[in-house]
């Protein structure tokens, strides 16, 4: 106890990474230590120059949620020479001297999240559909996502895309990318969404097009709109990680690693795959 | 030798043709990309995507109207993508909480005018440059609407506040309209009232406004506060189109606008702005956006075609007002 | 008009080092001076348009504290500028009536303007052959032409001309000569700042001379001829 | 009565402190900024800190400083950020490909200066808004960088290019280095050269520097090749520190940049420029970001705490020159 | 200078209808007309600012087409421009040298240029006490004497000047009819603007009269007296 911490964070703005920060709270509130958070919003400039304030500061452990993978091995790497031990969280850091990775492998689950789609494809749709993804191309993960995803799904034949439009991550952006991808295809069946604002765009281009009763929704995060668009049916089936719990095992990781012990180089942490059978695990959530 | 001859009067029509060759050449680009589109996608002019289209412009346009007054103060403002944001987050919060939807909208308003009197106060009676006021508003407004939503978004309850963006009235989006009649307004006050008048003569010369008794440092307050009201409108209408407040929202919008009125051919030295074009201007950047996901343009080449497009109208235009206006005035 | 001890510093530069004055109802003081005397300076402390470092200016007994140019101009002091202030992307009507413009509640009534501006420029015998035309295409003249039509025609109790003949033609000149004539028989007060020596005598009661900030000299008319004024200004025999 | 007298010159002290009065104030700021973090955490004044404040300024001081050039012309250039994210990958991919760290980084800056020239052209000779033409590359740009990296962040391999970000000399860390020095050469160029001169010319009055036989249009463009160098200079020290490359580097960094020149005392009117100002703006700008996560504040209220900071530095700035220069000069 | 069939428009307006202009070495011509005649859009184009729709310009003999200003000034034609076309943020002797700066290799020998703008202001007589000044805080007579030295300073063949003397004062005037006096001794061609025609008869050898876009008149000075050139300018008698 009384050690000091740091969350480097990707950004504020979405709940995905707000939840990690409230996990680590939770966790340091529970062990007594204190938690610095320094929001990078977006900027792996800004994390690499986090890095080196808190080094300066000698803090007790850094927990990063990155914005660049690479781009942040040469901080992490100072870091560890200067004896502080680094956790990564959600994005996954190449070979190095970070302690532990606590995420979701982005590609194995756009694979996972895939199967999941030609099996429902095949069992509810005729197992052969039209299919558009909104994206953030400039997302490092979210790509990563669509690379494993489409993988799948075009090694099982059961769809024919219409394309990737660039939802940028921001919400407003991606529903308009949506809307037009929409009205440019009016026959599209179904429409894959990488992301937070990405899904929640989608979401509400479906309404807003009058198109939730025939086309079929699948994607990443859940939040407020996503589970109402589950219960209304539109939406199929939504890859949830563990933000707060990833959050919370990270500074258990350090408090363990600071306590003189050691962890293991990969904690998992579970996927779910949220449908209309399951989603009310997670309402109280996302109140 | 001494033959005194008056000048002839010239034609009217390329006075005309002069005065006006912004807004033409930006209506003839807007004609020429419609007609790309449509040539190589059906599905363009469609009553269903021409709608879709004009629910897609109006935040755009309803702050770029704003935005034409302060940039013809010669002005600017920065913060309108904060202030959706901050707006947006703010007006699911209540909703949520269970706070009448009229209530939220008159309310949001006069956030916006407030935030914008804020903002306008600094630019007007302290001398700060606007480009700098409303850079730090960008960085602060978007903190307080991050601070208040804890980085959630907001799920705003089903009701009749979502018709604010979804709605319809005689087969026309509620947000379409609303930007019309923004426009509408915004025409009609530029150029037939007194305060437009005012608002002219600070952006050509703000000293000789003053000196003639032009109150000129509440005109300049004043264009933040419309700017801030837009901004909050356009708020009202994404909130309500995403059934959802985020601190996230509207990123980057600042740029858009401004480029929206800066197409239409305001000038950013102030003194000189039109209505009709940057509605056209605004237009202009949906129907690209909406144009190249219809034509199935790998999504990794529409920022690179979006700004081509952009430099090319601009040229055109450009080009067009040399040919139209005084032939090689300048050497 | 009475004004005192004015003072006026931008940064080392003293440009008014103490100015009295005192000007009467329907007569035109002459305001001359070498370049840089300060007698932009002083009359746009006149006008509101900047405020005194110290000193008073009193309008009929009263003392008062202009907190600027609109005030002025509600006290009906007017003013020329030396560099015209026109709004360049605005019309000539428009200009004309710049923040007096004719509205019918809070719109323009552009056609009243533009008759009205046709109606002052006659008046001047300014010739402008479209009112509708922006001011940043007419020449050094007729720009000039405007900022005097714009001045007089709203009755100003004060008017302040700095070097309003400077760009005019001949006839022009005669023309707003004839219009201080004519203001002065209403009882308006005119200062007429100007280097053409011989038209004060045309028009002038009282001539005022200014040197590196101060006023050095006040003459009637009638006490006076070209020549002292020349040697007033340039300060010869005096040091 | 005929009191002939010269008037008295007055104190020389005086007008320095007027015409300084911009760069006078952002430096009082500055220290102010640093007396209060060092008074909250003593980290903040040690050696290692104040390096590494140093190493964090130097890519938006290097782009601040030809950004002052570019305002000083009366322009902007808001596609820095944009060029800084294309060199920045395409210094990746071309090192990852194997080629030389020193043939690259000259290809490099070859890029830099040829995409500068290419916005510069378009601004000086079509006389298209600078605002509009760096719009479009803000857009285009890192739409190009977007499609070399598919989006995804290339790792640079380990070798000397690293160091241009990571190395020291005499204990100072080469970015820092880098940036003083260019520094040092803007400031002597803007102010001892006859170039420094024409840029100053053509901002204060383009048509009077094309009257007296100045190259006005030569001399606008050059400043966007200038623009570009320096953007991918940075790009080049962005690059070596993190190890990688990124369409995703640099988002928004022109407007940190444009904030530092503009802090600085620079003006946005064109015509008048401080090299100095601009090496405090940006310092202020990292003493900030810097000082704020030292201090601890609740990253939810860092970007309010920088916003306010901002437009307090500025509002101070104001104010102090009111008073320092002709107190009430206007009304 | 031979100039032939200028023509120029600004949209509707027909600023010039074809002007004909002979020049020669060592005489001052002077050139009058109304206001809005086009005198400053002519000489805008024998200094190459403004590009003509048609005409001719031949120098000694061979015709040149400018592509602007500085080829203009290459051929030594000077001008100042009834805007004056000052820098203000820059300081006294930076716009004297402007465009033509000392220099030592790449650099600024400003020491040189301040010492020599003393040296300029010091021949026409003109008292500006601070060569480090902005020119933004120079009064409106100091502006222009600065433009007028600007233009002088260089040895021109051929020197425009538009209305120079409109905001100076008496001695400022007199210095400047010496120098034209003294420039046209050297051999330099001069084109005087003016509205005071007193002064045209101190130093001109021919007038030009304008009207309306075009010379209606052409008179050597010993021809003609003030009466006849008024007469001359308004048109009167002759339609
Ligand atoms: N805004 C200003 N900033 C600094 N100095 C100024 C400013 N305005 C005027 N001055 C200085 O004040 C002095 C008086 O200037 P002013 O314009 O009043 O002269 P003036 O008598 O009108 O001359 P002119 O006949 O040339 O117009 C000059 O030395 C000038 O440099
Ligand atoms: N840039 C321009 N755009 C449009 N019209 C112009 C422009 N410059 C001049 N004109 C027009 O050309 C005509 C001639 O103007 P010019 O300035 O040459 O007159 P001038 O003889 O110099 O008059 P003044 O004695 O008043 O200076 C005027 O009617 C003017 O309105
Ligand atoms: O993994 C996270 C979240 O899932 C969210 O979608 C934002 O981007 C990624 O980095
Ligand atoms: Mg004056
Ligand atoms: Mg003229």
């Amino acid at each position: 106890a009384g050690k000091t911490f740091a969350l480097i964070q990707y950004n504020q703005q979405v709940s995905f990474f707000t939840d990690i920060t409230r996990g680590a709270q939770e966790a340091a509130k529970a062990s007594g230590d204190e938690l610095l958070v320094f929001d990078a919003n977006n900027s792996a400039q800004a994390q690499d120059s986090a890095f080196d304030t808190y080094i300066q500061q000698k803090v007790d452990g850094i927990i990063i949620v990155s914005v660049d993978q690479n781009g942040v091995m040469p901080a992490v790497r100072t870091a560890s020479e200067a004896g502080i031990p680094v956790v990564a969280v959600d994005g996954v850091l190449p070979e190095g001297p970070q302690k532990a990775q606590i995420s979701v492998d982005s590609y194995t689950a756009g694979k996972l999240i895939g199967e999941f789609y030609v099996d429902y494809v095949k069992k509810n749709m005729g197992g052969k559909v039209t299919l558009g993804s909104v994206g953030a191309l400039n997302s490092d993960l979210q790509n990563l996502r669509q690379k494993g995803f489409d993988e799948v799904v075009n090694a099982a034949g059961v769809a024919t895309s219409v394309g990737v439009v660039d939802g940028r991550n921001i919400q407003d952006q991606a529903l308009a990318a949506a809307e037009n991808l929409l009205t440019g295809n009016p026959d599209l069946q179904t429409l894959y969404a990488t992301g937070e604002p990405a899904l929640v765009g989608a979401v509400a281009a479906a309404e807003s097009q009058g198109r939730t009763d025939k086309i079929k929704l699948f994607g990443w995060d859940l939040s407020a709109q996503a589970i109402a668009a589950i219960d209304q049916g539109f939406l199929v089936g939504v890859v949830q990680q563990d933000p707060f719990l990833e959050g919370k095992k990270a500074v258990e990781a350090l408090v363990t690693l600071a306590g003189g012990g050691s962890v293991e180089k990969e904690i998992k942490v579970p996927v779910t795959i949220v449908t209309k059978e399951n989603v009310d695990a997670f309402r109280a959530q996302f109140k | 030798m001494t033959l005194y001859t008056e000048r002839q009067s010239g034609s009217r029509l390329r006075d005309f043709f002069e005065s006006h060759a912004h807004v033409l050449s930006i209506a003839v680009f807007l004609i020429a990309c419609c007609a790309l589109f449509t040539s190589i996608n059906d599905v363009f002019l469609s009553p269903g995507n021409l709608l879709n289209l004009l629910r897609q412009a109006a935040p755009t346009l309803i702050v770029a109207v704003a935005m034409t007054f302060v940039i013809t103060t010669g002005g600017i403002d920065l913060s309108v993508g904060s202030i959706i944001a901050l707006v947006n987050a703010s007006a699911a919060l209540l909703l949520r909480a269970g706070w009448d939807w009229p209530v939220v909208s008159v309310l949001m308003l006069m956030l916006g005018a407030v935030i914008g009197l804020f903002q306008g106060y600094f630019v007007a009676y302290q001398r700060i440059p606007a480009f700098i006021v409303t850079l730090a508003g960008l960085s602060a407004i978007r903190g307080i609407a991050l601070v208040l939503t804890g980085g959630f978004s907001i799920l705003i309850p089903p009701g009749l506040f979502l018709s604010i963006g979804r709605g319809t009235l005689f087969g026309i989006p509620s947000p379409a309209l609303m930007g019309l009649a923004v426009a509408l307004i915004g025409f009609i006050v530029l150029n037939f009232t007194v305060y437009g008048r005012h608002v002219c003569a600070v952006g050509a010369n703000a000293e000789a406004a003053r000196r003639v008794g032009i109150p000129a440092r509440r005109v300049v307050a004043s264009v933040y506060v419309w700017s801030g009201v837009a901004a909050a409108l356009a708020a009202l209408v994404v909130a309500a189109r995403l059934g959802s407040g985020s601190s996230n929202a509207a990123v980057g919008t600042e740029l858009d606008v401004i480029a929206a009125v800066v197409l239409g051919g305001t000038s950013l030295m102030g003194g000189r702005g039109t209505i009709v074009g940057t509605v056209m201007g605004a237009l202009t950047i949906s129907v690209i956006s909406n144009g190249l996901i219809l034509s199935k343009i790998d999504a990794f080449y529409t920022q690179i075609v979006t700004g081509a497009i952009i430099l090319i109208a601009i040229w055109v235009n450009t080009r067009i007002f040399d040919q139209v206006g005084s032939v090689r005035r300048k050497s | 008009m009475r004004v005192r001890g004015i003072r006026k510093s931008f940064g080392s530069i003293e440009a008014l080092r103490g100015v009295d004055l005192d000007l009467w109802p329907g007569e035109c003081l002459g305001l001359v001076g070498d370049n840089a005397a300060g007698k932009s300076t002083f009359t746009k402390i006149l006008a509101g348009t900047y405020l005194p470092d110290a000193g008073t200016i009193e309008l009929d007994g009263k003392e008062i504290a202009y907190s600027g140019p609109a005030e002025a101009r509600g006290y009906g002091v007017e003013m020329v500028y030396q560099d015209l202030s026109l709004c360049d992307t605005i019309d000539v009507a428009g200009n004309l009536y710049l923040g007096r413009e004719i509205s019918k509640g809070p719109f323009l009534d552009k056609a009243a303007m533009q008759r009205g501006a046709h109606e002052m420029l006659r008046k001047l015998e300014i010739r402008i052959p479209n009112t509708a035309l922006k001011v940043a295409q007419l020449s050094g003249g007729q720009r000039q032409s405007i900022a005097i039509a714009r001045s007089a025609a709203f009755d100003p109790n004060v008017l302040i001309l700095d070097e309003p003949t400077s760009a005019l033609a001949v006839a022009e000149v005669e023309a707003v000569l004839a219009l201080i004539n004519r203001l002065k028989a209403k009882g308006v007060a005119v200062v007429l700042i100007t280097h053409r020596l011989q038209d004060l005598f045309r028009v002038c009661d009282r001539i005022a001379v200014m040197y590196e900030g101060t006023k050095v000299a006040e003459r009637a008319i009638a006490e006076t001829n070209l020549e002292d004024i020349v040697r007033l200004i340039v300060g010869e025999g005096h040091r």
